[in-house]
């Protein structure tokens, strides 16, 4: 004798996750559009010459990085009222991306909180991004919406990505200065990068390329170097 | 010479004790769920040799089953340690689930086998809750896509019984018969077509992973329902040549041996 | 600085697996021939009477096992010298082939050793088949040349394949007593396959058929008992 | 009511018996090997830090490596206790090899940081057996097969350590210059062109296991000598606009800048 | 420089594709979750005796498969405003699954318009089909919304499989009458399909396995014929 | 520098295999719709009484054969005129199923020359079946159009599937002396591939099927011999 | 009992498209030939100085352009009288290269208007591709041959590869002021796709690719400004 | 009643086929052995500076390639003897390697006729090949053993894999003048290829690839010419 309703509770319990699942889709997606707003201001960092990075890029990607944390407001206040790794895969990529470009923004010298002055080349904390995103971060006891260490993780492997070619797009604008800041960056998060014991998953593929990236501004600080191009003043210059 | 260290080498150092802790707990997941596999499939083995239904087990089968009743508590206390929230519980589910999967298969086979009916997701995550042998824990962690995954293989199991009970009692009616036949054998048949008609019916959106996983096993299940209704129909042909007022414990009679010959 | 010795070493490793490999090859291929003669000669029974059963099977294939022997010793000579878990899936299928027939011929009352007397029925134990070919069974320390348990397991599920199928072939033969011990038979070795914990693995496979087994001869005594064809005398009749 | 016993039971209890045991002891092997195979990747990630060739090892990467070396010694234990005959240690061969190439790889890594040498097979085994915590054991477990899959994976460890040394030493002479550029760097190109050709060379029957697990390993082989290639090929390159007399610690000169303008 | 409309109009046709999916999605998702009511209904021709078949079966599925005729109007109206190459893999499977319904139901003796009379064993159509749907059927010219000629005979092919099953089932149920019609039915579309060159392509492969179908009835009809269990008056019945 | 003869040569030889390519296809298809004639008149044995087996079946079917052998004709003037091996893969198939089904045709009674008796029962040779479509058999040394033993072995193991579902036709039909006959010639057959050391390839996995075609007519026979249903004249009857 | 009809409609359909598929094939085939012969032509633009580009590129893949046209309005043809969707993806390629070496041809200068003045670095728009080929393009409601937008977007794509190419010939070449132009024109490339929300096809695979491609021209740039080899007239370099 | 011969025909023909095969697997394992050293005397070419080419490459590999060649003429006489066609996919894998081995001797300027004098950067032709090895080419007609021109040009793209990465060698080598000579090289063979129109098998795609190997060539020539690193009397080094 199958009794009917076993069924008909599970049914519901389906019905109920699919409901969830078209909830969290929405916001999502408004996130990632905000979100390639913000990476297009972002983008013409590689085109801007210092002095007009304020105004040009940290301004506006300012105003467009706020306007996000609607999304994650929404995004967290949903998620938070479901178990969080029954779903985070539907959010992680947009995640990453913008804890990504908030990094950036910060690593450029930006500042969301007003009056706080900019301190270009600063690396913003896993806090930091909790902080202004108004979520908490790695969260182990209780099951509510969080950054996790690994999005932090990832988010700053694509901003080593980002500065390896923003220290060559430097040398273009002139700017011989930042490429011998972003070397020493970049080293300084892989010796990072190559205390932790990562398994074969993306993570560590992605790590595994941070090399190529040093490789990459390190021939950029030769280069400069061969020429006499850096600045003498530059205490991280190596002279 | 070493690598250089860096300013963020004590954030790193953070990061390296969090992620060690998480794949240090997974390898323990991973191992405690093997482990409740293995047990549970061995009391799956141990409650086929049950000959009734609806019926407490014999004791033959429930002292076969001791031990393994023992090492599924041992698994679920492994896990219900290291799975002690409802965040772990869910970060390792995709780790823990083949287990669970195979608890829920054995423990509603062998419910079915002592009631005849279809154990609820509700009774199933209860017992898991009890099944630890230091007190209750391990809420929350049998999913009800574990349960639904469960109740498929379930079907597979019900499927070896059934034939099994088609062939010793159902053919050979002459034979064994002061054991007596199990009551509402052929119920059985019509619990599995009705079971079938109900995970046909879950409608499950696609894409999803419950939905890909049970792509996997719908083929199986109707598969186990058309064997024991080929079993059945086996039954029902040769029984038409049982002659009229044939007994089984008669031995048959002159009369049955000619009814044969002319038919 | 590379030691070109150090791969030298490792080729003539692997120089010396392929000729084991070779030399294993052809014992398995020999046992194999042999092997189909006994197989032609005992298919026999399925159309021998029990009358003839003695001069037209059990005599000849006595002689075709005893011709398998030869090769068994040959290659139990080569196997003993290597790692027996390294190669063993070389000779399985034919292990487990030949020990099947020597269970068939020792069930149909056939016996090896002169002077013995035939048991019909009978089924010879893991130690009886090893004490047949003169090698160890079920080996647990030294590493050599034995009949595993799983390959006896596998054996013996072929023998009650053939079974089911020679009860059928026996009422066509208008042997009518032998269904029911061949029922019998295959029920009490159902039984013992289900005290087993199986892996999911070929042998699991395997024994899950056995069910149908049953089916098949429960369903011939059925239709004997139902005609009354079963004879009285007989004591595991059921009547 | 159950299953009726038959004559064969006595008989099959004892092959229950010795299948639990086998069963068991599988499992065992395999999270014992799933531990090795943890554990020395963690003692490779230690060891990628070393930024020094044909010198010992860095106090740093010692201390960062011990703990792992302990969890290496543990999982030997583990597995030279199962595993204690040449017919146990064969039987589970296929369980413990993913654990046994990574543990080869991992000391064939660091012996090659420390000697610029491929540790040799016996070299290897002789390793493994001392590697317990509890004396010496697991003779002739490791097999030569196991130690030809970790050599190939020794080669992408070997090009992420090169690559890097060549990214940090190679392009930036007038940076880090007092910690000294390890001596042959381009020699391990020299090292593992050889290595690529003694590999390519090993001439494995068809068909066979270890040939198929080679050449699935091959192609990532060859590329991780082809990484080192382009590598010092950039660094050729590269090093060619040095002008004549240039110095890596006199921070170039005046003339150094003209003569770039003038290319 | 490069003209943005490209990209505007691009973004313009992507969203206007994901309107057009989303709207097929949640009509063909309603049409589904209506299907699976008529499929579960009919279902139960397996285990209702044919005394009882018009009230427990078809006369509920009647009302089931006139449910789902709602969601093939929104289907149809839909659909014909679109290329119908462009989007037909959304609903193939469903409307197939529709199609074989209707088949099996008319097959069974049902029918869809008041008043006609049941024909059991009756092949409806594809006209007919098109007809009880209300849509074109084999539609070459016209880039409409239609039932397609491979639906249909997919539809057929998954009838057969039922049929198959329906015939052992019928046994059990005592209904001897049945399996010789089946058995005749089976064989004659066999028949048609044998004479296809089809292309290689799901259609060939699923309609290769009518054979199968056709022995498994053949071996219901054996079985009943050898034991004279099939009423005389069939003319299809041996005797 | 570089000879472009190289890859006009290239060029030619490619377009030259694809018009050998085209000009088989077109020999294959015309062969495979006759073949598919020849093949549904022979369906029909299966329901047709041996009274009338004659003039319904092989009659009809005599003249479907000697249709396909033109295209017969056709193919082996083709196919001789370039590598065997190099296309053989393109009419094997056809091939194998016309000769499957002469040597159905030959089984039944059928003849293709006028005037010879029909011997039902009776396997055609290799050879004769050349002589039919006059073409070479196993042709070793020459490289040209033949029909190759492995071919005839396949049609000969199609005929064995289709012989096993007659035997419990031939019952349905009420013709109880049919299936002793088959059951005969299957075992036969499959003694004769048993003794076979056949490499591990298509041929092997379907020869290995051959005995569930012999359980299969042997259950046949236990039927009716339960039953009493041989007629005592028959050798084989096992009574 | 069945309607035959069916399964000869199905034939007679099966064997229309097959005629249909040959008819579309042999078109394609010709102008793919056609293609490759611009496309030969075209592929000089990385050997050929600034100064020669005219005479020894341009003007002969004028020619070899319109050529293809013939075979364009054959396709045209042909395809307008069937769905477009159930065909497409037979010339989808072939279209693409074709547009995509207009698109080069463009860019490159060429004009195939005789009397129309080149406009090097000019990016024709879809409608001026249509215009050439004769072809509607985008077309949305009318089921016909047409160039869709994502095979205009594809071939842009294919040109982004190339022009990337062309940015490092064109420095070997010795002309240090393309490769501004180049890095310009894919970064205003690059920001028009990134805005989009493509779905997840090779549309959005491809364009997810084009970040490369930015990278490899920025690379570039960077080696000419390090080295002061960007002529100082030009706007972009950054100087 | 069945023709015993046929079993015993086929057996001697499934046994000679066994032969054949282990006589062919013989020799071609012996071939590839010796390839195998060939192989590792031209990978030096990578590490080998060209004044010591001729000393410590090209001397050694002649001597290894001429130890092949007995193999060669064995592997002729054998297949000579059977179908080419039925066989030649045993040996294509060895006779392509040993061909493009060849082909990179005679690049690097190596020749195998003592006294004829060395073109480095000379392609061997397919005809050259079959005079050095002493066989057949492009046989058409006689179905012996030969070098089909689809060996050789799967030869051909591991010729120009092998090039592309001599050519980055090359420059760590020291040698600025051969990455010039490979480009040309391998843009005249790209081009050869660009223009066939192959089926879609295995050469297609591997010929696909080749633009892969162009573009990393001409990225070497770009750095070099970068920095003026290539030799002034070179014609294609873009000054
Ligand atoms: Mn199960
Ligand atoms: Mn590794």
């Amino acid at each position: 004798m199958i009794d009917r309703g076993i069924f008909e509770d599970l049914q519901a319990r389906v019905d109920e996750d699919a409901e969830v699942r078209d909830e969290i889709r929405v916001i999502v997606d408004t996130l990632e559009k905000k979100e390639k707003i913000a990476q297009s201001i972002l983008a013409k960092a590689h085109s801007t010459p210092l002095s007009q990075l304020s105004s040009q890029v940290l301004e506006p990607a300012k105003g467009a990085i706020q306007q996000t944390m609607a999304s994650v407001d929404d995004l967290s206040a949903v998620a938070s009222a479901h178990p969080y790794y029954k779903w985070n895969n539907m959010w992680q990529r947009q995640v990453q991306d913008l804890v990504f470009h908030i990094l950036l923004f910060g690593w450029l010298g930006g500042s969301i909180q007003d009056g706080s002055q900019p301190r270009p080349g600063y690396l913003l904390t896993i806090d930091e991004i909790g902080g202004i995103l108004k979520v908490p971060v790695n969260e182990k006891q209780k099951d509510t919406f969080h950054i996790a260490i690994e999005e932090y993780l990832h988010a700053l492997i694509s901003l080593l990505d980002e500065l390896a070619r923003l220290a060559r797009n430097s040398v273009t604008l002139g700017d011989y200065r930042r490429p011998t800041h972003i070397a020493q960056f970049i080293k300084d998060i892989h010796a990072g990068f190559q205390i932790l014991n990562l398994k074969n998953d993306s993570l560590r593929r992605r790590s595994d390329g941070i090399k190529y990236r040093v490789k990459e501004v390190e021939d950029v600080v030769y280069d400069l170097s061969l020429r006499n191009l850096i600045p003498r003043d530059d205490p991280t210059s190596g002279q | 010479m070493t690598a250089p260290t860096s300013p963020y080498t004590t954030m790193f150092e953070g990061f390296r004790a969090e992620l060690d802790e998480h794949y240090d707990r997974r390898e323990r997941v991973i191992k405690a769920s093997r482990d409740l596999t293995s047990a549970s499939k061995r009391l799956i083995f141990a409650l086929q040799r049950t000959r009734s239904l609806a019926r407490p087990l014999p004791s033959s089968v429930t002292k076969a089953a001791e031990p393994h009743h023992g090492a599924t508590g041992a698994a679920h206390d492994a896990l219900a340690l290291e799975l002690s929230n409802s965040l772990r519980a869910h970060r390792y589910a995709w780790q823990v689930s083949p287990g669970l999967q195979e608890f829920v298969e054995a423990a509603t086979f062998g419910h079915y086998l002592r009631h005849q009916t279809l154990m609820s997701f509700d009774e199933v995550q209860k017992l898991w809750t009890e099944t630890g042998e230091q007190g209750q824990g391990g809420e929350g962690m049998l999913q009800y896509s574990d349960y639904v995954l469960g109740v498929f293989d379930l079907t597979g199991e019900m499927m070896r019984w059934a034939v099994l009970m088609v062939a010793v009692w159902g053919s050979a009616p002459s034979r064994d018969a002061d054991e007596g036949a199990p009551e509402g054998l052929r119920d059985v048949l019509r619990d599995m077509r009705d079971m079938r008609a109900a995970l046909e019916a879950l409608d499950v959106p696609r894409g999803t992973p419950l939905a890909s996983e049970i792509g996997k096993k719908t083929d199986v299940m109707k598969q186990s329902v058309e064997k024991v209704e080929n079993a059945t129909y086996g039954l029902v042909v040769r029984g038409r040549e049982r002659p009229e007022g044939w007994m089984p414990d008669s031995g048959g009679s002159a009369e049955g041996r000619m009814e044969v010959d002319s038919y």
